[in-house]
């Protein structure tokens, strides 16, 4: 750390870096007492559940201050680590402050004794997946920028592979390992080719490169082909609900809530900040992979039985959504027009701040609902909410969210997205103007059907009658748990409800990468959510909530007034058939038919249907991703024939060795001759 | 006599590279080692020959050294090891003789199309053997390809030796004398090693044929 | 925030909740005519409504508070919507609160939230209600956004007060596009209000029903908000389809004297409305629930083309 | 008194001793002590070269620079974590009777003269003497690898010993070649084969004379590296000696012939005006990094396995010499370094997983980590680090090799994206069962030597996160000096 100054002089940057050591000390301090299983849940997580705290608060103050250099002095000799923060990373940092200090208070009673890998490892292992999640938001140099990104990937394989007892959890370990590997490769290139030969490979050089549009384009299909594997865009998505489900919940929460939003940060970062040149089919190749993404994991995510895949399904779903918005600010910015592309913008930020805030919440409470039954298959769960109040109440929150409905946080998003698509008309090509329909048509699909996949998860779980007699003793959430739970709906409901304090945040961000913002379309109206003008549209999440709850307070007191009778207590109607039990509820793949026979073509069924003379019918269906069979198995088969091919090579024989240098010797001499 | 001396050489240098080829067509072992013999015994007079021409006392040396080396201990060895193996029924080769031959030629008007600018260029007096001593190397390399029995092998692999030291001692009137001692003493020791495993080889597989020595590949 | 505003959005809100449960006794009484079955009073809605409030509410053993939250929110929401959809006149202060996708917003909140509660019994008509329900939900729901897309796009904004005035107000002019996106209103309005083509409202038969299904567990007070809500939610859905497609008549911000005309022209478009819809109502025969999706996924396109054929035309 | 004399004397009194008193229980102490002895007198000549810059040694017949200095310290250095890692291992093989007393002084003696062979090919000036060393080491590793006598070894031993003799052969037609073209230049007395004087006058040697001797000593030199067409011999002789023997083998040797060819490339630069050397190189890298990633995927045996991913670095290695230039170079020199240390690290755990599930096979050894984490972590986070993820140094100079060929070479990317993708997948697809899961490995009796595999490893992230100064001066003058 050089030049170090005196604490009170530290800026921002400098706090951030403490934040980072911090945590660094703390996974140390986990694994130094690797198997006091106490201090490690009760001391460590809480503490480093307040230092993230502490980086919101940074975070936030240091949105509207303008950009902090430093230089640390690791790394390779004339190339040490630059950092740099600006509002983009600002912005970023304020959402893994947010969602890690939920998720490490949840993460502090996840644990229980003698599971998988000592709570101590996990502990060194979380903590620096969180501590490089932070120095990719600020790194300022390719080197650094690669280093820690793969860290990070390194640091979370080891936590998908917390209990790596069970095959499936290694496999889903390889896929991830894989997928992230090939990626990084690919920005690896990207790079090469921002650095323009000149061997400088600081962002600020790159800044200043001016690449032919040939080599820019080629720059920013790497990005997004290295960028797209890490966030589960759609030809390289297979890994997510693989992976996401056999980390540990409170990690997975982690993973699906920020670590797929930093991956939408380096596109960001590539595509706005380092490359000058903006080409308008950009905007096109992103919309058309988001909108594909994101029909993609909807319609996967409703015919799902396992909760956690459901949820992975859903974070597919929705980072298309965030793709797809930023596809169009990309489009609005190359023909210049910069209110539009802030529009846009605002909507995919906003989209991917809520988007943090709900799906940790509901990986969280998948996590509190795996460990009170022990039960990860939706097919044996059911009426939680009885026994686990704390848990159902808040992931309401965090489904309607998900869900789009108008009080929280993940409405506001949809509205500004699909109000930024009302103003492609003004595009001067023809084509893109019949993009908005087909777009705007697909976008309000997918939240509708993303409601569907909430209303089957929440109702599954939590509502009728448990399907499973030992689901009947599920203890609560501890205090811990409780509390990680609250924060995050409390963030959702924040996010909801305050849209215009949530977009003043955001407005430096839109100014640093598309030079406008909504700050001040915003600011003249405080309590109502105005983007371009008043009589263009409005929305005021506040008065539209003091609205409902008017006409329920209305309705309450009507009733209670006019009511005269009293409230009873009987079983369900059941329709004259006395022996109706748990089972004959809806089960998930139930609720999931509809779309698979609407969907049919998408998916790939195997289905076993019982023959009239079992005697214990058996009905399944396994529902594929048809990917796996078009994409990853070919390539798979096809290095296989190479290898096999390649494998003759070394056939054991000495004479064909022999041969084999002989005629390497003639063919260099032939072509050193020339 | 001088003006003999490049004649004689260039005189050496054609029975090697006849002798390197008719070792090639051999299928007997123990006149394969015969006329590895005599191969040495043409380098021992061309580097005498040189020798003298170039008043160099260390070729006289290096001559020396390839006498007691490839012209008395070598076969000597390779004698005893073929008796106490009995190893006495002729070569087996991979592709039949006339195929090797004519590959062989090939060979050799390739090498000399390759060394015939530079041999132009040498300043030593023997210059036109650099094209000679290529093509005996590239034969001796084929020679152990086509063979299947060890003992086949290692003479091939000594005539490629031979091979390069006759490049050395000619085209650039012998290296400094620790090059030439290295040298040798490196062939001794590689001939000892490989008579080691000549005896090993025969004991685990008995038998000196090379094809059950195929078991390490790529299934 | 001018007094007559107030005065006019607390006007709407109480006619909504006086004129609605008459527009379904409307509707159901000139169904039966229709059906040459002796039809029930125009008022009987009322009459239903006072004797549901009036009888005891019985609760399933292990239901939620949510069981028990679920009609009041989704009265609620009903309440709301039809107190944004300009009916009397164009001043309403709530209005710029929620403008048409706020709008599908709540009624999405207001069908989870009902959805929710029929799964919270744990029977299997409530689970069975609830999927049907939300099959209808998410395809009905882009097909209502799409249908209100085309007219924002007509007059370049989504608030539904600009989109009354900019059509009331401009000369007449035939939009192609509204003509196909009415279409397309109508099929959703039928699917979404539980018409007689995706699903009729009477019928107690498990196998068809998917709106009653819902409500199936509810009795007393509970049952009765829902069933106001129901009607509030036809009454909503009309108005939104008066709003869009027939305008005219809206009282403006600054004529109060206006506002008698709106309520009558208002009574008369619903008394026709309603009308019309009995009269689709006895020609169309119920479909079966498989055939829903398509019905939906033709009003979706239909949506759609409305858009494209807007954009196509260029309006100016 | 020059350190010189006493890093190549010690290992060579060490052979001697050793080879009477190698069977003896204390000969495996004496081992370390005399590795222990050449590391430091390496660390005094590294702190003498720093003070003083390159020196001259024994009257120009021995020559250091930055280029060989950090390769004798490595080679030093790995000798003596390979003699440490070596104790138990042989312990453990002794009292298994797969090394008997006899073998034991073979093993002991041999391994010394193979340190004072590698050490001598590094530091001597001569190109003969070159020639003699690299000849030399072959001889004393080959009796070593078939030190088991099983008939595998046995013929992977004969093929090591033919191939590689007739790869050094066709180097000393090369050396001869460059003599010739030195000759005439310099006229003929005694200095034509030093290197200092033919770098010297290399601008005037004859450039057709130059290009055949450089094809020649490439494809020599080439065998003992391991590039691709003339590698066959490599994957079983790494995989049949005994471990500490694979670990030197794969760590070091491969880094001396590679040193051998970049002597060579820089007096072909200097001689020939366009690169053809770089671009020969150029090739062979890429053939092999390609070819030896798809035979990754086919391996069985674990040893056999890593000894292809060592053919792939080495081609990554050529191919970014062949590239040229100084990021590039530096790239090259710093791999080299990161690769032994790591590749060394990895056998050293492999040797202890392989003794404990007593055979080779990988689907035989399963769940390292939950039989003893030490060698389960060690194992994994050095595949981890071979394979280049980036807090290792490996990454590191992928990191510059990447960035560099895809604005200079760019039509070499998709192979090497291509490559890089396959080695990953087929090495991870291996290990992580070995690593992971539930097993049934007994712990062994002698406990491990794994102080050595995380030094390594430390090594291995320091030099990913911070390099020296004085560590990165030698880079930056080595890289200066191989052009460009």
């Amino acid at each position: 750390m050089d030049g170090f100054a005196h604490p009170t002089t530290w800026v921002h940057l400098d706090w951030i870096l403490a934040v980072v050591v911090a945590w660094l000390v703390m996974g140390v301090l986990g694994v130094v007492a690797l198997r006091r299983f106490q201090f490690v849940a009760n001391g460590l997580f809480p503490i480093s559940a307040c230092f993230s705290l502490g980086l919101l608060g940074l975070a936030l103050s240091a949105m509207g201050a303008g950009p902090e250099v430093a230089v640390l002095p690791i790394g390779l000799p004339q190339l040490p680590f630059h950092l740099r923060l600006d509002s983009l990373s600002s912005f970023f940092l304020m959402v893994i402050g947010g969602v890690s200090a939920g998720v490490s208070a949840f993460a502090a009673g996840y644990f229980r004794k003698g599971e998988g890998t000592p709570p101590g490892l996990i502990c060194l292992e979380y903590h620096i997946f969180l501590a490089s999640i932070v120095l990719v938001v600020v790194a300022d140099d390719a080197y650094a920028f690669m280093v820690v990104w793969e860290t990070m990937a390194f640091s979370s394989f080891f936590l998908v592979m917390a209990n790596h007892r069970i095959p499936e959890i290694r496999n889903a370990g390889y896929l991830y390992m894989l997928v992230a590997h090939i990626g990084a490769l690919g920005l690896l290139l990207c790079f090469g080719v921002l650095q323009a030969n000149t061997g400088d490979y600081t962002f600020a050089n790159m800044r200043a490169q001016h690449l032919s549009p040939f080599w820019a384009s080629v720059a920013f299909v790497l990005a997004v082909f290295g960028f797209g594997a890490k966030a589960g865009l759609l030809p390289l998505h297979a890994w997510l609900p693989e992976a996401h489900p056999a980390a540990p919940s409170p990690f997975s929460a982690l993973m699906s809530g920020v670590m797929l939003k930093i991956a939408l940060y380096g596109i960001l970062r590539v595509s706005f900040d380092l490359l000058q040149t903006r080409i308008w089919w950009w905007g096109v190749l992103l919309m058309a992979i988001g909108l594909a993404t994101s029909l993609f994991g909807v319609v996967f995510s409703t015919v799902q039985v396992e909760m956690k895949r459901l949820l992975a399904y859903s974070s597919i779903e929705n980072v298309g959504l965030m793709c797809t918005g930023f596809g169009l600010s990309l489009l609005f910015s190359a023909y210049g027009m910069t209110a539009f592309a802030a529009l846009a913008m605002t909507a995919a930020l906003y989209h991917v701040v809520s988007h943090a805030f709900f799906k940790s919440l509901l990986f969280c409470s998948t996590g509190a609902v795996l460990h009170a039954t022990g039960e990860r298959s939706l097919g044996k769960l059911g009426g939680l909410i009885r026994t686990m109040p704390w848990v159902a109440w808040p992931s309401l929150i965090g489904a309607l969210s998900c869900a789009g409905l108008p009080p929280f946080g993940g409405f506001v998003a949809e509205w500004l997205l699909l109000q930024s698509f009302l103003f492609t008309t003004g595009l001067p090509s023809s084509f893109l103007n019949m993009l908005v329909p087909v777009v705007a048509a697909l976008i309000a699909l997918v939240a509708a059907l993303s409601g569907y996949t909430m209303v089957k998860y929440f109702g599954v779980i939590f509502l009728g009658q448990p399907r499973d007699e030992k689901l009947s003793f599920s203890h609560d959430a501890d205090h811990w748990e409780r509390i990680g739970m609250l924060w995050l709906a409390v963030g959702c409901v924040v996010l909801g409800l305050f849209p215009n304090q949530v977009i003043g945040w955001i407005d430096p961000v839109t100014h640093l990468l598309v030079s406008d913002g909504l700050a001040q379309a915003v600011a003249a109206s405080s309590w109502l959510l105005v983007p371009v003008s008043i009589e263009r549209a409005s929305y005021s999440p506040a008065i539209f909530l003091l609205g409902v709850m008017a006409c329920f307070a209305l309705a309450y007191l009507l009733v209670r007034r006019l009511y005269k009778g009293g409230t009873r207590r009987a079983p369900p109607w059941d329709c004259g058939y006395p022996w109706q039990n748990a089972r004959m509820q809806d089960t998930a793949e139930g609720f999931g038919h509809p779309i698979r026979q609407i969907f049919e073509p998408l998916f790939r069924m195997q289905r076993e249907l019982p023959t009239p003379f079992d005697e214990q019918p058996l009905y399944r269906v396994t529902v594929e991703d048809p990917l796996w069979h078009w994409l990853y198995l070919p390539v798979a088969a096809v290095v296989e024939r190479c290898s096999k091919l390649i494998g003759l090579l070394q056939q054991g024989r000495i004479a064909v060795y022999l041969m084999y240098s002989f005629v390497t010797l003639i063919v260099v001499l032939l072509v050193v001759k020339q | 006599m001088i003006k003999f001396v490049p004649q004689l050489i260039n005189l050496f240098a054609t029975l090697i590279l006849m002798l390197s080829f008719a070792m090639i067509s051999q299928r007997r072992i123990v006149s394969l080692i015969n006329l590895f013999t005599m191969q040495g015994a043409a380098l021992v007079a061309a580097s005498v020959l040189l020798g003298y021409a170039t008043h160099q006392p260390d070729l006289y040396v290096s001559a020396g050294l390839t006498l007691a080396l490839k012209v008395v201990l070598i076969p000597w060895l390779l004698h005893r090891v073929i008796r106490r193996l009995n190893v006495r029924w002729d070569v087996e080769t991979l592709i039949n003789i006339p195929t090797t031959m004519l590959v062989g030629i090939a060979l050799v008007i390739f090498s000399f199309s390759l060394a015939l600018p530079i041999s132009r260029l040498s300043s030593s007096i023997a210059g036109g053997s650099l094209g000679i001593a290529l093509a005996c190397v590239l034969l001796s390399f084929m020679m152990m390809i086509t063979r299947s029995k060890a003992v086949p092998q290692v003479i091939g692999f000594l005539s490629m030796e031979n091979g390069l030291i006759f490049a050395a001692t000619t085209v650039t009137n012998g290296m400094p004398m620790i090059v030439e001692f290295g040298i040798a003493l490196d062939v001794l020791v590689g001939v000892l090693i490989l008579g080691v495993f000549m005896f090993q080889i025969r004991e685990k597989f008995d038998s000196l044929d090379i094809h059950n020595l195929e078991a390490l590949k790529e299934d | 925030m001018s007094i007559l505003g107030l005065l006019s959005q607390l006007m709407a809100i109480v006619l909504a909740l006086a004129l609605a449960p008459l527009l379904s006794g409307w509707v159901n009484q000139w169904r039966a005519r229709l059906q040459n079955k002796s039809a029930p009073g125009l008022l009987q809605p009322y009459r239903a409504l006072r004797k549901l409030f009036n009888k005891e509410s019985v609760l399933a053993e292990h239901a939620s508070p949510l069981f028990r939250m679920a009609p009041y929110i989704v009265f609620g929401c009903m309440l709301l919507a039809s107190a944004i959809v300009p009916t009397l006149s164009t001043d309403l202060p709530l209005s710029p609160a929620a403008d048409a996708i706020a709008l599908v917003g709540l009624f999405a909140l207001a069908r989870v939230f009902i959805s929710l509660a029929a799964m919270d019994v744990g029977t299997a008509f409530g689970s069975l209600g609830a999927r049907r329900e939300m099959l209808v939900g998410f395809l009905a729901e882009p097909a209502l956004l799409m249908v209100l897309f085309c007219a924002s796009m007509i007059s370049r904004s989504t608030s539904l007060t600009t989109i009354v005035e900019t059509l009331a107000h401009r000369e007449l002019a035939i939009y192609p596009s509204l003509l196909v996106a009415g279409v397309a209103f109508t099929m959703v309005s039928l699917a979404e209000n539980a018409r007689v083509p995706v699903d009729n409202p009477e019928t107690h038969l498990e196998l068809t029903m998917i709106h009653e299904a819902l409500i199936l567990e509810y009795s007393g007070r509970h049952l009765a908000l829902l069933e106001w809500a129901a009607s509030l939610k036809l009454f909503a859905y009309s108005c939104v389809g008066l709003a869009l497609f027939f305008p005219w008549g809206v009282a403006q911000a600054d004529a109060p004297m206006a506002l008698l005309l709106a309520l009558f022209v208002l009574v008369l478009k619903l008394a026709v409305g309603g009308f019309a819809l009995a009269c689709v109502e006895t020609l169309s025969a119920k479909m079966r629930i498989f055939r829903v999706p398509e019905f939906l996924a033709t009003a979706f396109l239909l949506a759609v083309i409305g858009l494209l054929v807007n954009i196509l035309l260029g309006v100016s | 008194m020059n350190a010189l004399y006493f890093v190549l004397g010690f290992p060579l009194l060490g052979s001697a001793v050793l080879a009477f008193t190698g069977h003896r229980d204390f000969a495996r102490n004496v081992n370390v002590g005399f590795s222990l002895a050449t590391f430091i007198a390496a660390c005094v000549l590294t702190a003498q070269i720093i003070a003083f810059g390159p020196v001259f040694v024994l009257g120009q017949q021995f020559f250091v620079d930055p280029l060989n200095m950090f390769l004798v310290t490595l080679t030093a250095f790995v000798g003596l974590t390979t003699a440490l890692f070596s104790r138990p291992y042989m312990r453990v093989e002794q009292d298994r009777g797969k090394m008997t007393p006899p073998r034991m002084r073979l093993y002991h003696g041999m391994y010394q003269l193979f340190s004072f062979t590698m050490l001598l090919a590094l530091t001597t000036n001569n190109l003969g003497i070159l020639w003699v060393a690299m000849e030399a080491a072959t001889l004393t590793t080959v009796l070593l690898v078939s030190v088991y006598r099983t008939s595998a070894s046995l013929e992977a031993a004969w093929k090591y010993f033919i191939l590689c003799g007739v790869g050094i052969a066709q180097a000393l037609f090369g050396t001869v070649l460059l003599y010739m073209a030195a000759e005439k230049v310099l006229g003929s007395q005694g200095a034509t084969l030093l290197w200092t004087s033919l770098d010297a006058v290399k601008t005037q040697l004859d450039p057709s004379i130059v290009t055949l001797a450089f094809a020649f000593l490439l494809i020599g030199y080439g065998a003992k590296v391991g590039m691709v067409p003339l590698h066959s011999w490599l994957p079983d002789a790494h995989a049949e000696g005994p471990t500490p023997v694979s670990a030197v083998l794969s760590g070091l040797l491969l880094n001396v012939a590679m040193y051998a060819v970049l002597r060579c490339k820089v007096l072909t630069d200097g001689a020939l005006q366009q690169p053809l050397a770089g671009q020969l190189m150029m090739g062979f890298g890429l053939l092999s990094v390609v070819v030896a990633s798809f035979f990754l995927s086919r391996q069985k045996d674990v040893k056999r396995m890593f000894s292809y991913s060592s053919i792939e670095h080495m081609g990554l290695i050529t191919f970014a010499f062949g590239m040229g230039g100084p990021i590039a170079n530096f790239a090259g020199l710093l791999h080299m370094t990161v690769h032994s240390l790591v590749k060394s690290a990895i056998f050293y755990t492999v040797g202890h997983a392989t003794q404990k599930a007593g055979t080779q096979v990988m689907g035989d050894i399963r769940g390292l980590i939950k039989v003893n984490p030490t060698v389960g972590w060690g194992l994994m986070l050095g595949v981890m680090a071979i394979l280049g993820m980036p807090p290792f140094g490996v990454f590191a100079s992928e990191f510059l090799i990447l960035t560099t060929a895809m604005r200079e070479q760019p039509w070499a990317t998709p192979f090497l994206f291509l490559a890089l993708g396959v080695a990953f997948a087929s090495v991870l697809i291996r290990v992580l069962p070995m690593v992971f899961g539930e097993t049934s490995l007994k712990p062994l009796a002698h406990p491990p030597a794994l102080l050595p595999v995380f030094i390594h490893l430390g090594f291995g992230l320091m030099l990913g996160l911070y390099i020296p100064p004085y560590l990165n001066t030698w880079y930056v003058q080595a890289a200066h000096m191989l052009g460009g």
